[in-house]
């Protein structure tokens, strides 16, 4: 602080500009002197700011680090400019000098000279000329940031599973101990979902003290974030129940096609027609596959791809579950003639080849078509060579597509989470992040995410889990980002456009006072919200309208 | 403080560069030590959709002689959409521009990726001498406000 | 930090990359082992994946910096685990950090030396389509963007010359070539392998020209070939002849017969593949010969459609391993079966075969090193109890990505993430032990 | 559709409309002009009783401000209201709800097929009882009355949108049309025959035909101020009132941003400025603030001309935005006001589009 005339005591920065030589890669190429000269010769365009300015040898070096952080505490610097290499090379090296000294690490820029300068730039005068101009534009910007401060938040580490078939019950056993409690939510009367057979997860699941099964209920009602949700449950009875939890996970299964949606297939209900996983069912049930008549049918073609060309997508199991049957009928009743009618084999891996493998030795015909369609209880085939043939059979067994479940839509909307294309819910990032979704802490498994098999479902669960295990340590607190989006309530007129464009849910609209708030715990800082609004009424802390508008006048100064 | 030695004058271009990727982009060019105009001024943010189409005006009125505007490709934000607002965003500030019978051309939307130093390199010599054809930025005779 | 606290992630692939992102904390420390010089493992190789058609280093390379940038992260380049001893909670491992000759810390990746190194080598890395030093980083925008030196061919190390240029061309006294291997000891709670696999080597198919004709390609050179940060700065021309192609063959299903699987992934990457070149190259005529589309999955259907007919003409063969791809005057003739069976020709001037993935040559003696089973495959056996557990045959050691079984980004992520989870769950079940254990006895040390 | 015959002229038959659904309890409150019979002042009024209605002049020629601008709180107050708008004023209001400044849920909407309005300045210098009569009779025939505001002239979105009644006027009569469920309920007992009939569309082409004549003459006349020099002519004689942003329906920031500190000046800026380019433009604001508004509203610019009616210094504020927000607007094909329900293109995107902008 210092006292001026006027009586007003006005701030005084002490800004530190230290350049990196890089050796021959900054200083080489730059004449660094001249730089350093240049800011220092209008260091009294800055009201109320001192300069200090130095070169060294190499910054992130550890004496180079060592020497900063004593420049900084000696000289008793309020911010600090580092003109060296790319950002993504040193500024956490940079932080982490400014975080052992007083210095917010946030009052503090780092100017790329090197990769988007030195190196780049032809001519060493031109270098010059324009290193000076980078660094001013950052000096102008660095006065204009604001300390920042880490807020860790305490978190719950119970997890919700929805859905008590093949993917909840696994994430159920992979996630509950003595340290976190489990809420394993099923909507039906029974665990074990769809698949049709029992699991053998089921036994472990119920008797696991540390997991809460309710059945017969659904979520009605959700808020908070990662490590802090509050969940609304209710059960068929209508009874409510809220429970706290730190994550949610999705695992809501999935249906099946309609195979007469296509219009290439079409049957009567008194007509022969299963789908597979009917079938599948019955035959793990009886033992065997009958007629309605109680006769056993000669002959029974198994028909792939029901579906796909409907729904866009190959579901990836069918063509291993219509052989595993086809084969099992065989096996169980030999005299049964089984054809399995496919355009394309999809076996991926290792246990496809045997289960084509066991396909043929039992005995199955395998008729490789363009395409087919059904009528009753005939099917049209369009052979590969051109030719069609027209073959009845005493039953048909289509391979209907796995389709999402029925009640993705609401529970997206109240999760506030996009569905895909195809109506399943959507994954955060197709690679990195497939279990995740847009809303932090609310994970997906099995085939909610789209269809899969059996064991695939298992290992998303087993994901899902993962991420709640090492995200929500028991005892540990969770930062949020702090370069993350404010609200100024005076500007905002509750216009709701920040929402329309926050991907992540961040912002909420308090209609009650007519103005959005944004959840920084939520907010990842992307800034798109900011500018959607017309406003001003938002701030992305560290790349505020003000920071960039000086940086750009200081550039074409 | 624009270098006048050579006949032609150095374009100034306002280059705001989303982390993510036209940021990572323009740095492995420098790693590949692909030469290009002195005349980029690179700003980076932390996508394209934080680029308020105001900021491109105001980088234009404050006498830039080009503005470009680097983001990942349609499809690849580090933020699931941010690029597809940023997208209509800029056609909107170019037809304006039209509109008003200003230099649309004066500004640049382009689609760079990390891996994609050499496309930075191109687009920067290729905008710069575009920019050059086109001549100094009217607004550079006087302060805009 | 005991080692019960610790692990040790072997790869850092994207799978190994992601596990140990989840593990790292304040309470617990990672080991990241990498074979290779440079981080970030097979994706980062590609320009673009599937189906998206997403950047893959817009991609990777946020994961690379944060993993290197991870003060919970011990990150050991160019380096290989020799022995494993011990047992789950209380492993012992032995790292050996290979010499590399460049300091990490005081190299800041000028690439000075390589400019002035007398030695040049195929460049594996980059499919051996270019050549590099005998100092070199792998690739442009390698990280760690620290070069190694290849010790072998280094005319000072192998004792040819005393050539003393890198050493002299760093002003950073980065390099020094008396730089020795170092042995390191690890005591860690849980072990994942993330070490990934190989494509199929296409030699052993002869039939199909690949190594004789140069039109012929493998599908990782012509990852490289397509990458703008690859040997010809993206441009897709044809190797010895320098030509842009016409027309391009793709064949699927390479090695699927020999391997005994279908890889599940070469169908979505060679219609990637179609994209790359309909992308660069408007005009070039590509043919997918091909017995089944493999494309399972809500995302990859979609993307079958969009080149199909349009882009590339699928033709049917009844036989892959009857296609025979042989040398004319003019370029490469593809003779195949087709639907009825009957040979047919196809006159093309580049080929590229879809190979299938395979275990790479290195998993069978880290699989014996750590004592874990492999399938009959000779992919790391896991989910030995059907429940998509990560655990191989030997407890306290698990497994992520195609080090376990080809599979696409997706699969090997939720691997990754899968196997972290149970690290962790089997590490807090430690502690808690620890914690209750009333006689006082620990499995800490 | 299910219309009304109108036996009497269209002012007296709304006002009539508006007592009967006040009288009848199916409104609280109904927005329109009000003329004060005394004085001949006007202004835009909510009235609750019936016996107010008296001062009420749903059609005059006038807008005193945007009422689709002055409707916002009103209509989010929780009250029945009918509000009678001219088509750019619902256009506007719609505009406004699509950004949650009002609500059509407790509404009822009558607007008119619209001849235009008169300048202010009209209603200032009290020409407005002279000119009124002859307005009438001309936009019944369909012919431009002479007088009324340029941007009025070129306004070929003259057929109310979406309004639930729509007034259409010639000189075969006057008919009442009724477009939702909430009309016919709304109108129910309300006495009048009940005939099929749509608004006459030839009627519409020739107004049609004289509006796209005078819009092809303003967007012409405004070639000539084309380009920074041509903008610098265009705002040079702006007093950075912001009249046009505090008027426009659109620009429903409490606060502008151009008005706050980030678009300050801080005094370095200036002296170097001017040093390094030898001139300084003033006054301020005036090139960027208008810009910039153009970014983020020209695509949802309904025409309503208010801006350029109070523009002190007589800029064609209007004509511009006009200009420019119908290609804005055209890039996604979007028309502003059209439909609550439509979203406003800067919120939304698709996939594939735009294919060669970047």
């Amino acid at each position: 602080m210092s006292e001026t005339g006027t009586g007003k005591t006005e701030m005084t920065a002490r800004v530190g500009v230290y350049l990196c030589e890089c050796g021959p890669n900054i200083a080489g190429k730059i004449d660094l002197d001249k730089v350093m000269a240049d800011i220092l010769s209008e260091s009294d365009r800055y009201r109320n700011v001192e300069l200090v300015i130095r070169r060294y040898g190499f910054l992130c070096s550890g004496p180079g680090k060592q020497y900063l952080e004593d420049e900084i505490k000696e000289n008793g610097l309020t911010h600090l400019v580092v003109a060296a290499c790319s950002p993504r090379d040193h500024d956490s090296t940079f932080m982490g000098v400014c975080a052992r000294t007083d210095l917010n690490p946030y009052l503090y820029r780092i100017v790329n000279i090197r990769e988007q300068c030195s190196w780049v730039i032809t001519d060493p005068e031109e270098a010059t000329e324009r290193a000076a101009t980078y660094i001013r534009g950052s000096i102008s910007r660095v006065l204009r940031q604001s300390s920042l401060f880490e807020k860790p938040l305490e978190i719950n580490p119970d997890a919700v599973v929805i859905g008590g078939g093949a993917a909840g019950m696994e994430a159920a056993l992979a996630l509950s101990s003595d340290l976190r409690r489990v809420f394993l939510v099923e909507k039906s009367a029974s665990l074990g979902g769809g698949c049709g057979i029992t699991m053998p997860q089921e036994k472990a699941v119920i008797e696991d003290p540390n997991v809460d099964i309710y059945l017969e209920t659904q979520m009605s009602s959700v808020i908070g974030f990662l490590g802090n949700f509050e969940i609304g449950l209710k059960s068929a009875d209508g009874k409510d129940e809220e429970i706290t939890a730190g994550a949610i996970i999705l695992a809501i299964g999935s249906d099946y096609s309609d195979p007469q949606e296509s219009g290439r297939i079409s049957f009567s209900e008194s007509d022969e027609v299963h789908i597979l996983a009917e079938a599948e069912r019955t035959l793990e049930a009886a033992g065997d596959l009958k007629l309605r008549d109680g006769t056993m049918p000669e002959t029974i073609a198994v028909v792939h791809c029901v579906g796909r060309e409907e729904q866009g997508y190959c579901s990836g199991v069918c063509c291993s579950s219509s052989l595993k049957l086809a084969a099992a009928i065989r096996r169980l009743s030999p005299e049964t003639a089984v054809t399995s009618v496919y355009r394309d084999l999809c076996l991926p891996g290792a246990d496809g080849e045997n289960v084509l493998r066991m396909a043929r030795e039992s005995g199955v015909e395998l008729i490789r078509t363009k395409g087919t369609s059904l009528s009753g209880m005939e099917l049209d085939l369009e052979k590969m060579d051109g030719t069609s043939e027209k073959r009845s059979f005493d039953m048909i067994i289509p391979a209907a597509a796995i389709v999402p479940a029925a009640d993705t839509v609401s529970l997206a909307e109240m999760l506030r989470i996009p569905l895909d294309e195809h109506g399943f819910f959507k994954e955060a990032h197709r690679m990195t992040d497939p279990a995740g979704t847009t809303t932090e802490g609310v994970f997906i498994a099995g085939t909610a995410h789209g269809p899969m098999s059996v064991m695939s479902s298992m290992r998303f669960a087993r994901a899902c889990a993962g991420q709640v295990l090492t995200r929500l340590v028991p005892g540990e607190r969770i930062v949020p980002e702090v370069k993350v989006t404010e609200i100024l309530e005076a500007y905002c007129t509750g216009c709701g456009n920040c929402l329309d464009v926050c991907v992540y849910g961040a912002i909420y609209a308090d209609t009650d006072r007519g103005i959005s708030v944004v959840n920084e715990a939520v907010c990842r800082g992307c800034g798109n919200c900011f500018a959607s609004c017309p406003s001003g009424a938002l701030r992305t802390r560290h790349f505020t309208n003000e920071q960039i508008f000086r940086e750009v006048d200081e550039a074409l100064r | 403080m624009i270098s006048d030695k050579h006949d032609d004058f150095t374009p100034r271009i306002t280059s705001f560069l989303c982390k993510w990727c036209s940021y990572t982009g323009a740095d492995l060019a420098g790693t590949n030590r692909l030469q290009y105009p002195t005349s980029i001024i690179p700003i980076q943010v932390m996508c394209s959709s934080r680029v308020d189409p105001v900021f491109l005006i105001k980088a234009f009125l404050s006498g830039s002689d080009g503005v470009l505007m680097g983001g990942c490709h349609p499809g690849d934000c580090h933020y699931e959409t941010g690029n597809y607002h940023t997208r209509r965003r800029f056609a909107i500030l170019k037809e304006i521009f039209d509109s008003l019978g200003l230099e649309s051309d004066r500004l640049k939307l382009s689609w760079i990726s990390a891996s994609e130093g050499p496309k930075f390199a191109q687009v920067s010599n290729e905008y710069t001498e575009q920019i050059r054809k086109m001549g100094k930025n009217p607004t550079r005779k006087s302060v805009f406000l | 930090m005991t080692q019960a606290e610790s692990i040790l992630v072997i790869g850092a692939g994207i799978a190994g990359m992601k596990a140990s992102l989840m593990l790292a904390g304040p309470a617990r420390k990672v080991y990241l082992v990498e074979r290779l010089p440079i981080i970030g493992g097979k994706t980062i190789k590609n320009e673009e994946s599937f189906p998206n058609m997403e950047c893959s280093t817009c991609m990777v390379a946020p994961i690379q910096q944060a993993v290197l940038q991870n003060p919970h992260i011990e990150t050991l380049t160019y380096s290989a685990v020799e022995s494993i001893e011990g047992s789950a909670g209380d492993f012992s491992v032995s790292v050996r950090i290979k010499a590399r000759y460049v300091s990490l810390e005081a190299c800041i990746g000028c690439g000075m030396c390589f400019e002035v190194c007398p030695v040049t080598l195929p460049n594996e890395w980059e499919e051996s389509l270019i050549e590099k030093k005998a100092i070199y980083v792998p690739c442009s925008g390698s990280l760690p963007n620290v070069p190694v030196i290849d010790s072998e061919r280094c005319l000072k190390l192998n004792g040819t010359e005393e050539c003393n240029l890198c050493v002299e061309s760093c002003a950073f006294e980065a390099i020094n070539l008396e730089d020795e291997d170092r042995l390191l000891e690890l005591k860690v709670g849980a072990l994942i392998l993330a070490t990934g696999s190989e494509t199929f080597d296409l030699s052993a198919l002869p039939g199909l020209g690949y190594g004789a004709l140069p039109g012929v390609y493998s599908p990782m050179e012509f990852e490289r070939l397509f990458a703008s940060n690859g040997p010809t700065m993206g441009e897709i021309t044809l190797r010895g002849s320098g030509a842009v192609p016409d027309r391009v063959a793709i064949v699927h299903c390479a090695g699927r017969e020999e391997q005994g699987y279908c890889s599940g992934i070469c169908c979505m990457y060679s219609f990637k593949f179609v994209r790359f070149l309909k992308h660069k190259l408007p005009d070039v005529q590509v043919f997918n010969i091909h017995s089944d589309v493999c494309v399972p999955g809500k995302n990859y259907e979609d993307f079958f459609r969009s080149v199909n007919g349009g882009d590339t003409e699928m033709l049917f063969t009844s036989s892959i391993a009857d296609v025979h791809v042989s040398g004319t005057d003019s370029g490469l003739r593809v003779a195949y079966p087709d639907g009825g069976g009957v040979t047919a020709d196809l006159e093309v001037d580049m080929v590229i075969l879809a190979a299938a993935i395979i275990p790479a040559p290195l998993t069978a003696r880290l699989a014996e090193l750590a004592g874990v089973e492999l399938d009959d495959s000779g992919f790391i056996r896991t989910s030995l109890d059907g429940s998509g557990s990560m655990e191989t045959s030997r407890a306290g050691i698990f497994t992520a990505g195609t080090v376990e079984g080809p599979k696409d980004i997706q699969s090997t992520v939720i691997q990754a993430e899968s196997a972290a989870g149970q690290v962790a769950f089997l590490m807090s079940s430690m502690a808690d032990l620890t914690e209750r254990d009333p006689s006082g006895k620990s499995v800490k040390s | 559709m299910n219309s009304i015959v109108m036996k009497q002229d269209a002012s007296t038959a709304i006002r009539e409309l508006l007592a009967y659904l006040l009288s009848s309890s199916r409104v609280d409150a109904v927005l329109t002009m009000r003329q004060v019979p005394e004085t001949g002042s006007c202004d835009l009024g909510l009235i609750t009783d019936p016996s107010g209605m008296v001062e009420a002049e749903p059609f005059l020629p006038v807008m005193t401000a945007n009422a689709g601008q002055a409707l916002s709180s009103i209509s989010m107050s929780g009250k029945r209201i009918a509000a009678v708008l001219k088509p750019c004023e619902l256009r506007g209001f719609t505009e406004r709800v699509k950004r949650e400044q009002g609500s059509f849920d407790n509404l009822l909407t009558i607007s008119s097929i619209c001849g235009g309005v008169f300048p202010l300045e009209k209603v200032i210098s009290g020409d407005l009882e002279k000119l009124v009569p002859r307005y009438i009779e001309k936009t019944a025939r369909a012919e431009a009355p002479r007088g009324l505001r340029e941007t009025c002239k070129a306004c070929e979105e003259f057929v109310p949108m979406n309004a639930d009644i729509s007034v259409s006027v010639t000189e075969h009569g006057s008919l009442m049309h009724l477009h939702s469920d909430r009309a016919e309920e709304y109108t129910e007992g309300f006495e009048g025959e009940r005939i099929e009939a749509r608004a006459d569309q030839s009627h519409i082409d020739r107004m049609m035909k004289s509006r796209s004549a005078a819009k092809g003459k303003l967007f012409q006349s405004l070639e000539k101020s084309s380009g920074l020099d041509g903008l610098v002519d265009l705002f040079g004689k702006c007093v950075g009132c912001h009249g046009c942003s505090r008027v426009c329906p659109i620009c429903y920031c409490q606060h502008c941003d151009f008005e706050s500190i980030n678009f300050d000046y801080n005094q370095p800026y200036f002296q170097e400025s001017l040093e390094a380019r030898g001139a300084l433009r003033l006054p301020p604001d005036t090139i960027l603030f208008q810009l910039g508004r153009l970014t983020h509203m020209s695509f949802s610019c309904v025409g309503c001309g208010m801006c350029s009616d109070v523009c002190p210094v007589s800029i064609p504020v209007a004509g511009i935005f006009k200009k420019t927000g119908e290609r804005t607007a055209g890039l996604f094909d979007y028309v502003p006001g059209r439909d609550s329900e439509e979203p406003i293109p800067v919120m939304v995107f698709k996939e594939e589009e735009l294919g060669d902008i970047g």
